[in-house]
């Protein structure tokens, strides 16, 4: 119970840090937002610009924008987007429905092909369709993200016209948009796969050394056998701690699919939120990424208890 | 009594490690073959526990590993392994497969290791029973559908003996209430009930062979002695024959019926425990007797060679106290006479 | 909802997976391919958020969740079950799977997409700066600019000034219908104007000398005065979306508005869907538009995050024309459409241009003969062949482009490094201690910094060899468009690289001066000049509206520029604009290029 | 830039699960593991390990190759001029086609590509080491002292960590980078900045390890200073798990330098094969399907990534490999 | 001159939350310079955490230590240098006793910096103490991995030598070699204490070992101490 609460002070700790950088960090930023809010080429006196600061909030002491900020965030309230022109909340929502579900199933087909392939490539590294593989997943993991999805956007969607080139549909419907979603989808889980492949293949060579891999063989398991009943349940544990950091990763890190592939997703938002400097936004959008992250691990953490029995010790 | 196991001139060496030692002996390390075990020759009856002592290092655990056939692929295995008549060196891996945890157990030496951290001691014990008895659930499954409730059915049966026959191994291994132990995971034990679980999980099968890789090594001297009441037990209640692999010659002293000492890769002294530990005939055997508490920690002087540079001749002349000029030079041949077999000149 | 499809990308989709199907030896890849999408499909079927994302799609879908998991088993029986009567099935399938891009669509008319790379980042029709120009199409404005860059009326028929330049008339014109039937009165005018100048800070100035406004049942006329003379209103009401006041009266906050369409308008189409998820805009036709009819059925605009994929499409054809306010279709590509074939460009000369800003409170650039020998220093024929591949000029000293009004030919720009070297010697800018960089006045070694924005990276590179070839050292500084707004205003530079935008070169006293106007705002503006000379110049343009008076000012306005050279510009661009063969009938106005109504009606499929 | 946490990759395997024990277990059952993974590997070494080493010879294949296109990389990187046929900066007609003159063409205003690609070697690389250098030099002393001194210490400077590992990466370098001024060594300073909270872990679960080891244990009964037991015991015993981390965060820095610069926040007069690859894209390499402009780069990229990447693996390779040997 | 430890106790884990586990409790004990002390027990009990204790390495959770009357808690900086160089510990491992990536020559030579021995009378001493531990001075060129258990036990006792300890606490010091060496080890152990009048704390599960060395015994069971002459 110690450890658990030791654990839940550094989660609580961290959200508290993230909450207060958080805050400041986009305030650091150079840059009037008004004058982003406004436009190109418009002239606004001065009274006017102002007001509108003002009207935003930003004139007032660091301080009291920030019991400002704490305040709103108890009562769920992330703020109100002057460039989007909605509350964060729903913007956010709304958002995260569509990355969810592409980085989502782009996780989890990443996961089960860079399990897999892992596993298998760990157990017999020498042969050469595994080594062949190995280096086909390095080399994914050594590409720039944006290169291979423009890539595979010039082959896929170009060249041979298989797949759109943006959106998340045209119409909303669900064979538009799995037709849609193919590309990115595909480019991310590669991304995963390649990360998890790698992972994977370590740690099964690794737990394959073991003694119990041994044991297992010693009494009567045959060849791939022992990868499935014995090692792979060993060896996918590193794959749980690895996908909660990864959460952070997908959600941001789709940044350069979802540019390349036009998706109206996170990655954009807080990448737009960014060059326009939408604080609501990127506060926002910060905040629900780092806790996800956090909830993420704690659910590693979780996870990791279930499946470890050497962590859940009883007393 | 029949031969059980018969194991003839085995050679076993490792393709030594080609490149650099990161700490700079260069030379040292370079392409250097380890010949583990050299020209051994051992045979086991039925029924009866044959015991291999030596040092660390002495290729003891090759052995075992050897018989069988654990060692990795690269390898170099010589000589024949005989089991049964077969020639386990010959047999293909499915079909060693089929032997292993059926026929031949092993306990390795660290049983907390030896059991899969993530999976139940239940689990793990009633696996021997699944793998070994797939067989049958192959050729249930050519039947058609209408077998298939049948089939869940015995299935379910099946899986509910399994349990029943893993309860019953644990209680033979001394523990109570079984039930309760196989839910439990490896780490959350002792070291000497891992060895229990250990050996109730290699003896599920009722295996004709039982190899005990230094099973007391790593144990308090409590635990020592109720292992050696369980592998007593053992030996009394089934058919099973043992070859047991320690360095802890008291250990060995209590339980084998023939004692096979090894000094560098080789077998210097095959005797009975009684005749090899009150008149030891090799050099080898008196130096490590000597050297136990109760006569009082009298050390043989110098260390063991190195596998991968044995001396030339008697490989134990170097640090002999009778040496002669022959031994520096010859390598002498394993006599047997009378019951006992000894690797000297100098010994009748 | 029910129209807007029948593109031909969905046909493309049909043809190919079913040619896929038949070309044996890739089967087994797009059997595949056809089956992941079927998961996916079933994937986004079940997560009822997938297909969320407008309200009333739901009742659209042409399978229910049973008949996909159908069509999938059923798929994979045809996967693993023999060869036999693969084909029928398989068929049967392709078709299922378009059936779900084809969209129940009795089309009337063919679409007309055009590609963006400005993305509509809200579908805020109010608030989302792209959108309201887009919006042009739906809602347009009061005025408009003509091809030779005069301002003629668009919703207005024509508009009187008063001699004092406060009260501005427009009459409206009255064959205007919205697009739920209503009548356009000036009444909707006011309201919209108005509307604009309470709730936008844009048009706060609206607001604030406004002072009465009057409307005329009678002539269909609405009076503006304000407190105070403007003589670009003309202009000023060409930018601003004429809103229905029935339905936007009741929208409070209309900053803050946020609705997926469809839009009440009274152009030749109104938009009828914002869908962010897709990237795109529709506009459907106005049913009681009363001018000539147009030839589409829709508009729609997609936009693109990454202009090399707006592009691409292009080339693919999934669009018909490219359009990007103040920019033009990308030079490197126009030789890879030619290629193509099947498009055909529209090249006019932008009004706007790049050009290179001193900062003139900073010494050396301060100093005029400074500026001239920067001015011979740059090799301006490699810079029009480098940035435009030659669609563009070399331009004057006299920064205003020739399509402009009242354009004067000034002298041209001239490339002359031995000049620019003997200028600066001359105006005792010499290399005294022979480390090859010329000091300052000050002694030191004259170090520029170039201010670039990413977009023009290679711009900056090329002019640091220039400088640096007659012995000034530079250093690059690029910096995103946000940084630069802040950087330039408070003069952190010694050069920068910008371009002005058909609407900035307008802005102001019109000719460019309002970048350069020292008592202005603004992100894109240089607010350099102090002169009075030049503020002299500006106010006197403000001050009327009498045409030849416009132009002598503007004369003189274009012979400071040449004289002073408180700007460089760099070169005049011209705006490309490719489109598909299969239309005709399109031209560009200096404003917003091809995003004009006219094109809308006129352009027909050849 | 996304790849950055996949070289937690194989060390994650042993990482994760001290990580895991120490938090759960008591200092005797922890003490007790680790004598039983001794025991085990002087078995292994002894016995067993040729599995291991065949893993090894497997791996260094890859490090071989590795390696080979390293060592090829860092030569363009210190003697561009030997392979350039034109300086950089040179200008030609632009867009040509390869030829015999240019042999990968020229771009869009006439430099020598496969000039222009030789010099930009120094600069990728030159970033990727330079921040690796930051962040190992970080991750170094903060594990260091987190794992050596353990305690409240280590408690505040891992929860540090945790946090900097939670916060997400990229738009935070998206943010500094648009803050800074985008100089190439405010690129090396932000990345290393950024990445060294892997290495912190993973030095500090190899310190917390090693500390326990005999000769730790003597030199602190023989009153060594802490300092000295760090620099001089501690840190030698690291330097293989840093070797290969430090050729990961390499790595892993070049990509994120090629991905800021495709968000046109790199630093463009310094001329990177990021930089060159977002010209490409930029000024219609791309949709003129010039490959010979923008693939050499992004090849570049991935192959010097890849060689990195893979002589660090081929170190963590080794390194199984080594254990095995010490214990024989 | 004795090492005394009172009343010592010691608990695992305590922290806010949580009361920990208690390893041993209210232990007491003296050490006279030139006798041995053994320490048995069962494994777990914390013997070996006792050892660390009473070397110094480790603090208690209450009692005291008392290094030639002085307290070690409140002892000066110089004070305590001496305690640190005259009370050594042993341990079990000998693999791990010196740093692998330094060879034997490097190690040794550290120790006699730290006791700033010049140049000179380091080659000395160095080969004074191979003398004592019986060793070839080959052994000084290798690197730990080179050398067999028995060779690095030897070592490890050489160099605790070099600083001229009065005491050693030595932890399971034979219990990873081999018989045959363990007898060497027992043996060495002897001969230097017999030359050097060294105090040992000898802890050890193996009663014979125990017995071997040393007069007065001790039995660690339960968190407590009973004692045997």
């Amino acid at each position: 119970m110690h450890e658990a609460a030791k654990k839940t002070f550094r989660y609580v700790a961290s959200f508290l840090l993230i909450v207060t950088l958080n805050f400041a960090l986009p305030r650091l930023m150079p840059g009037d937002p008004v004058k982003n809010l406004i436009g190109e080429d418009v002239y606004v006196s001065e009274a006017v610009m102002e007001e509108l600061r003002t009207e935003m909030g930003l004139n007032r002491p660091l301080y009291e924008q920030f019991t400002a900020y704490i305040g709103d965030l108890l009562r769920f309230d992330l703020g109100y987007s002057y460039h989007l022109h909605s509350p964060v909340a729903e913007i956010l929502r709304e958002r995260i429905v569509w990355t969810l579900l592409f980085v989502g199933v782009s996780v989890l087909l990443g996961a089960a092909l860079g399990t897999l392939f892992g596993a298998y490539a760990g157990w017999k590294p020498e042969t050469k369709a595994n080594r062949l593989a190995c280096c086909g997943f390095i080399a994914l993991s050594c590409t720039p993200p944006y290169f291979l999805a423009l890539l595979f956007l010039e082959i896929f969607a170009f060249k041979l016209g298989l797949f759109p080139f943006k959106g998340f549909y045209d119409v909303p419907t669900p064979g538009s948009i799995a037709h849609h979603m193919f590309l990115p989808v595909t480019v991310m889980a590669l991304f995963s796969a390649s990360r998890n492949f790698l992972i994977m293949r370590g740690s099964v060579i690794q737990e394959k050394g073991q003694l119990y891999a041994l044991y297992a063989r010693a009494k009567g398991l045959y060849d791939i056998s022992i990868l499935f009943r014995h090692v792979i349940k060993n060896a996918s544990l590193p794959i749980i701690t690895l996908l909660a950091l990864d959460f952070g990763f997908l959600f941001s890190g789709a940044l350069f699919t979802e540019i390349v592939f036009s998706l109206n997703g996170m990655g954009t938002l807080i990448y737009d939120a960014i060059i326009g400097k939408d604080y609501p936004v990127l506060q926002g959008s910060f905040l629900v990424v780092a806790l996800a992250v956090l909830l993420a691990n704690m659910l590693a953490d979780l996870a990791y208890a279930i499946a470890d029995p050497r962590v859940r010790r009883p007393a | 009594m029949n031969t059980l196991l018969e194991v003839k001139d085995l050679n076993v060496s490792f393709q030594g490690n080609e490149n650099e030692n990161k700490t700079g002996n260069k030379s040292e390390n370079k392409n250097e073959t380890v010949t583990a075990v050299s020209c051994l020759s051992i045979s086991i009856r039925e029924k009866e526990t044959l015991a291999l002592v030596g040092e660390t290092g002495c290729g003891k655990s090759v052995v075992a590993h050897a018989i069988m056939r654990l060692l990795p692929p690269e390898s170099i295995v010589k000589g024949t392994i005989e089991f049964k008549g077969k020639n386990l060196l010959k047999l293909s891996e499915k079909e060693m497969a089929k032997l292993r945890g059926k026929e031949i157990s092993i306990i390795f030496q660290n049983p907390s290791l030896a059991l899969n951290p993530v999976y139940s001691i239940g689990h793990q014990l009633a696996e021997p029973l699944r793998i070994h008895t797939q067989k049958m659930r192959w050729k249930e499954k050519e039947g058609k559908k209408e077998k298939v409730k049948q089939k869940e059915k015995r299935e379910k049966k099946k899986e509910n003996s399994n349990l029943s026959k893993v309860s019953r191994a644990l209680k033979r291994v001394g523990f109570s209430n079984p039930r309760e132990y196989m839910g439990y995971y490896p780490s959350w034990c002792s070291g000497g009930m891992n060895q229990r679980f250990l050996i109730a999980a290699s003896t599920m099968l009722d295996p004709v062979l039982l190899i005990a890789d230094e099973p007391s090594k790593g144990l308090d001297r409590d635990r020592v002695s109720e292992l050696e009441n369980e592998l007593k037990g053992l030996k009394e209640k089934s058919e099973t024959s043992l070859l047991l692999i320690s360095h802890d010659l008291g250990f060995v002293r209590r339980l084998a019926d023939r004692v096979a000492v090894m000094y560098a890769g080789e077998i210097v002294e095959i005797a009975d425990p009684s005749s090899l530990f009150e008149s030891p005939l090799h050099p080898y055997t008196r130096g490590l007797l000597n050297s136990l508490p109760e006569r009082g920690f009298v050390p043989i002087p110098g260390a063991s060679p190195p596998l991968s540079n044995p001396p030339a001749g008697c490989r134990f002349h170097p640090r002999c106290p009778i040496k002669e000029k022959r031994c520096t030079q010859e390598r002498p041949e394993l006599k047997e006479s009378n019951g006992r077999a000894v690797r000297c000149f100098l010994c009748p | 909802m029910k129209n807007e499809i029948k593109q031909p990308i969905r046909q493309r989709l049909k043809k190919g997976l079913k040619q896929g199907l038949r070309q044996e030896p890739k089967r087994g890849l797009k059997q595949g391919m056809i089956f992941t999408v079927l998961i996916l499909m079933l994937v986004a079927n079940v997560l009822p958020a997938g297909a969320a994302g407008s309200g009333d799609a739901g009742e659209s879908f042409p399978m229910s969740k049973a008949e996909l998991s159908d069509a999938i088993i059923l798929y994979m029986k045809v996967l693993y079950l023999g060869e036999e009567g693969e084909l029928p099935e398989a068929e049967f399938l392709a078709g299922a799977a378009t059936a779900y891009l084809e969209q129940a669509t009795e089309s009337d008319g063919s679409v007309l997409k055009i590609a963006t790379p400005s993305v509509i980042k809200s579908a805020s029709f109010i608030g989302d700066s792209s959108l309201g120009v887009f919006a042009h199409l739906s809602n347009p404005p009061l005025m408009k600019m003509d091809a030779e860059g005069h301002l003629v009326g668009q919703l207005a028929e024509s508009y009187e000034v008063s001699e004092n330049n406060t009260q501005w008339t427009f009459y409206i014109r009255d064959n205007l219908y919205w697009s739920d039937g209503e009548k356009v009165t000036p009444e909707d005018v006011d309201f919209s104007i108005r509307y604009y100048g309470k709730e936008t800070p844009w048009a706060r100035w609206i607001n604030d000398t406004l002072e009465s406004s009057t409307v005329s049942e009678a002539d269909n006329s609405v009076t503006f005065k304000f407190n105070k003379p403007y003589t670009r209103i003309n202009l000023e009401f060409a930018t601003y979306n004429i809103l229905p006041a029935h339905v936007w009266e009741s929208i409070e906050s209309p900053m803050e508005y946020v609705n997926e369409g469809p839009y009440v308008g009274c152009g030749p189409y109104y938009l009828e869907l914002i869908d962010l998820n897709a990237g795109k805009l529709v506009f459907e036709k106005n049913p009681y538009w009363k001018g000539k009819a147009p030839a589409f059925g829709n508009v729609e605009v997609h936009y693109y995050s990454n202009v090399d994929v707006a592009t691409l499409s292009l080339e693919k054809g999934d669009v018909d024309t490219y359009y990007k306010y103040a920019g033009s279709y990308p030079y490197p590509n126009i030789e890879q459409l030619e290629k193509a074939g099947n498009f055909e460009f529209l090249e006019k000369t932008n009004i706007g241009l790049v050009f290179l800003a001193p900062n003139l409170k900073k010494a050396p650039l301060s100093d005029l003969e400074f500026r001239e020998a920067l001015s011979y220093a740059i090799n301006y024929e490699e810079l029009v062949r480098l940035e435009t591949l030659g669609y563009g000029d070399v331009p004057n000293r006299g920064f205003v482009p020739p399509p402009m009004e009242a354009f004067k030919e000034t002298e041209k720009l001239e490339y002359n490094p031995e000049k620019a070297r003997t200028t600066l010697e001359k105006a005792g800018y010499t290399d005294s201690n022979g480390n090859g960089i010329l000091e300052g006045k000050d002694g030191k070694d004259i170090e520029l910094e170039i201010l670039i924005r990413t977009d023009y990276a290679r711009t900056g590179e090329l002019l640091k060899e220039y400088l640096e070839e007659v012995g000034l050292a530079t250093e690059l500084r690029t910096v995103n468009t946000e940084t630069w707004f802040t950087l330039k205003d408070s003069y952190a530079y010694d050069l920068t690289v910008t371009r002005s935008t058909p609407w900035g070169m307008l802005m102001h006293a019109s000719w460019g001066s309002g970048y350069f106007d020292s008592r202005r705002t603004g992100q894109g503006v240089m607010h350099n000049v102090d002169d009075p000379e030049f503020l002299e110049l500006c106010d006197e343009i403000l001050a009327t509206t009498d045409p030849a008076e416009l132009e002598t000012c503007a004369y003189e306005l274009q012979d400071y520029y040449a004289e002073e050279l408180p700007v460089i510009p760099l070169y005049w661009n011209n705006v490309v604009t490719p489109f598909n063969r299969e239309f005709e009938g399109w031209y560009a106005d200096p404003l917003y290029g091809i995003y004009n109504l006219e094109n809308f009606v006129n352009v027909h499929e050849v | 830039m996304m790849q950055e946490e996949a070289y937690i990759g194989e060390n994650t395997t042993q990482e994760s699960k001290i990580r895991k024990s120490t938090i759960q277990e008591s200092i005797i059952q922890e003490s007790t593991i680790q004598e039983n993974t001794r025991q085990w590997n002087d078995f292994r070494s002894l016995n067993l390990d040729l599995d291991i080493r065949k893993y090894g010879k497997n791996l260094k294949r890859f490090n071989r190759g590795g390696l080979f296109l390293f060592t090829f990389f860092l030569i363009l990187a210190l003697i561009p001029a030997l392979f350039a046929p034109y300086s950089p900066t040179e200008r030609f007609i632009p867009y040509e086609a390869p030829s015999t003159a240019h042999l990968l063409g020229t771009n869009d205003i006439g430099n020598d590509i496969l000039s222009e690609l030789v010099y930009g070697a120094r600069i990728s690389m030159m970033v990727g080491f330079a921040s690796a250098c930051i962040s190992t030099l970080i991750g170094l002393m903060i594990g260091l002292l987190s794992g050596y001194f353990r305690g409240t210490l280590d408690e505040l400077l891992m929860g540090f960590t945790d946090v900097v590992l939670i916060i997400p990466k990229i738009p935070l370098i998206i943010i500094l980078g648009a803050f800074l001024r985008p100089s190439i060594w405010i690129l090396i300073l932000v990345l290393g900045l950024l990445s060294w909270e892997s290495i912190a872990r993973i030095v500090r679960s190899k310190t917390l390890q090693i500390r326990e080891a005999g000769y730790v244990k003597s030199a602190r009964c023989m009153g060594f200073s802490p300092f000295h037991i760090m620099v001089s015991d501690i840190f030698p015993n690291l330097v293989h798990v840093l070797l290969p981390k430090f050729m990961l965060a390499t790595a892993s820095a070049m990509i994120s330098e090629a991905s800021l610069s495709f968000l046109g926040l790199g630093d463009i007069s310094m001329k990177s094969w990021g930089i060159m690859l977002s010209f490409a894209f930029s000024r219609g390499g791309f949709i003129r399907e010039m490959w010979w402009w923008y693939l050499p780069p992004g090849v570049c990229i991935t192959l010097c990534v890849m060689s990195i990447a893979l002589i660090g693996f081929g170190f963590e390779g080794r390194e199984k490999e080594k254990r095995g040997v010490d214990a024989e | 001159m004795s090492l005394k430890a009172e009343n010592l106790s010691k608990t695992y884990g305590s922290g806010l939350l949580g009361k920990g586990k208690c390893i041993f409790r209210d232990v007491s004990f003296e050490l006279e310079p030139g006798q041995t002390c053994g320490l048995m027990g069962p494994s777990g009990e914390g013997k070996s955490t006792l050892g660390r204790i009473i070397a110094g390495l480790e603090s208690p959770t209450a009692g005291t230590i008392h290094f030639k009357d002085s307290p070690l808690s409140g002892m000066k900086k110089a004070e305590y240098a001496t305690f640190r160089r005259r009370v050594q510990m042993m341990f079990q491992d000998p693999t791990d006793a010196f740093n692998p990536r330094k060879r034997i020559e490097h190690s040794i030579s550290e120790v006699l910096k730290l006791l700033d021995t010049p140049g000179t009378e380091r080659i000395r001493r160095t080969k004074e103490m191979l003398k004592t531990i019986g060793l070839p001075e080959e052994v000084l060129a290798r690197y730990p991995a080179q050398l067999s258990g028995g060779q690095l036990q030897r070592l490890a006792l050489g160099r605790i030598l070099l600083l001229e300890p009065e005491y050693i606490v030595l932890d399971e010091p034979t219990s990873a070699l081999d018989v045959s060496v363990q007898a060497q080890i027992l043996h060495l152990l002897k001969k230097v204490q017999a030359e050097q009048g060294i105090g040992y704390l000898l802890i050890s599960h193996d009663e014979a070992v125990v017995r071997f060395m040393s007069g007065k015994m001790g039995m660690l069971e339960n968190g407590k101490l009973k004692v045997f002459e």
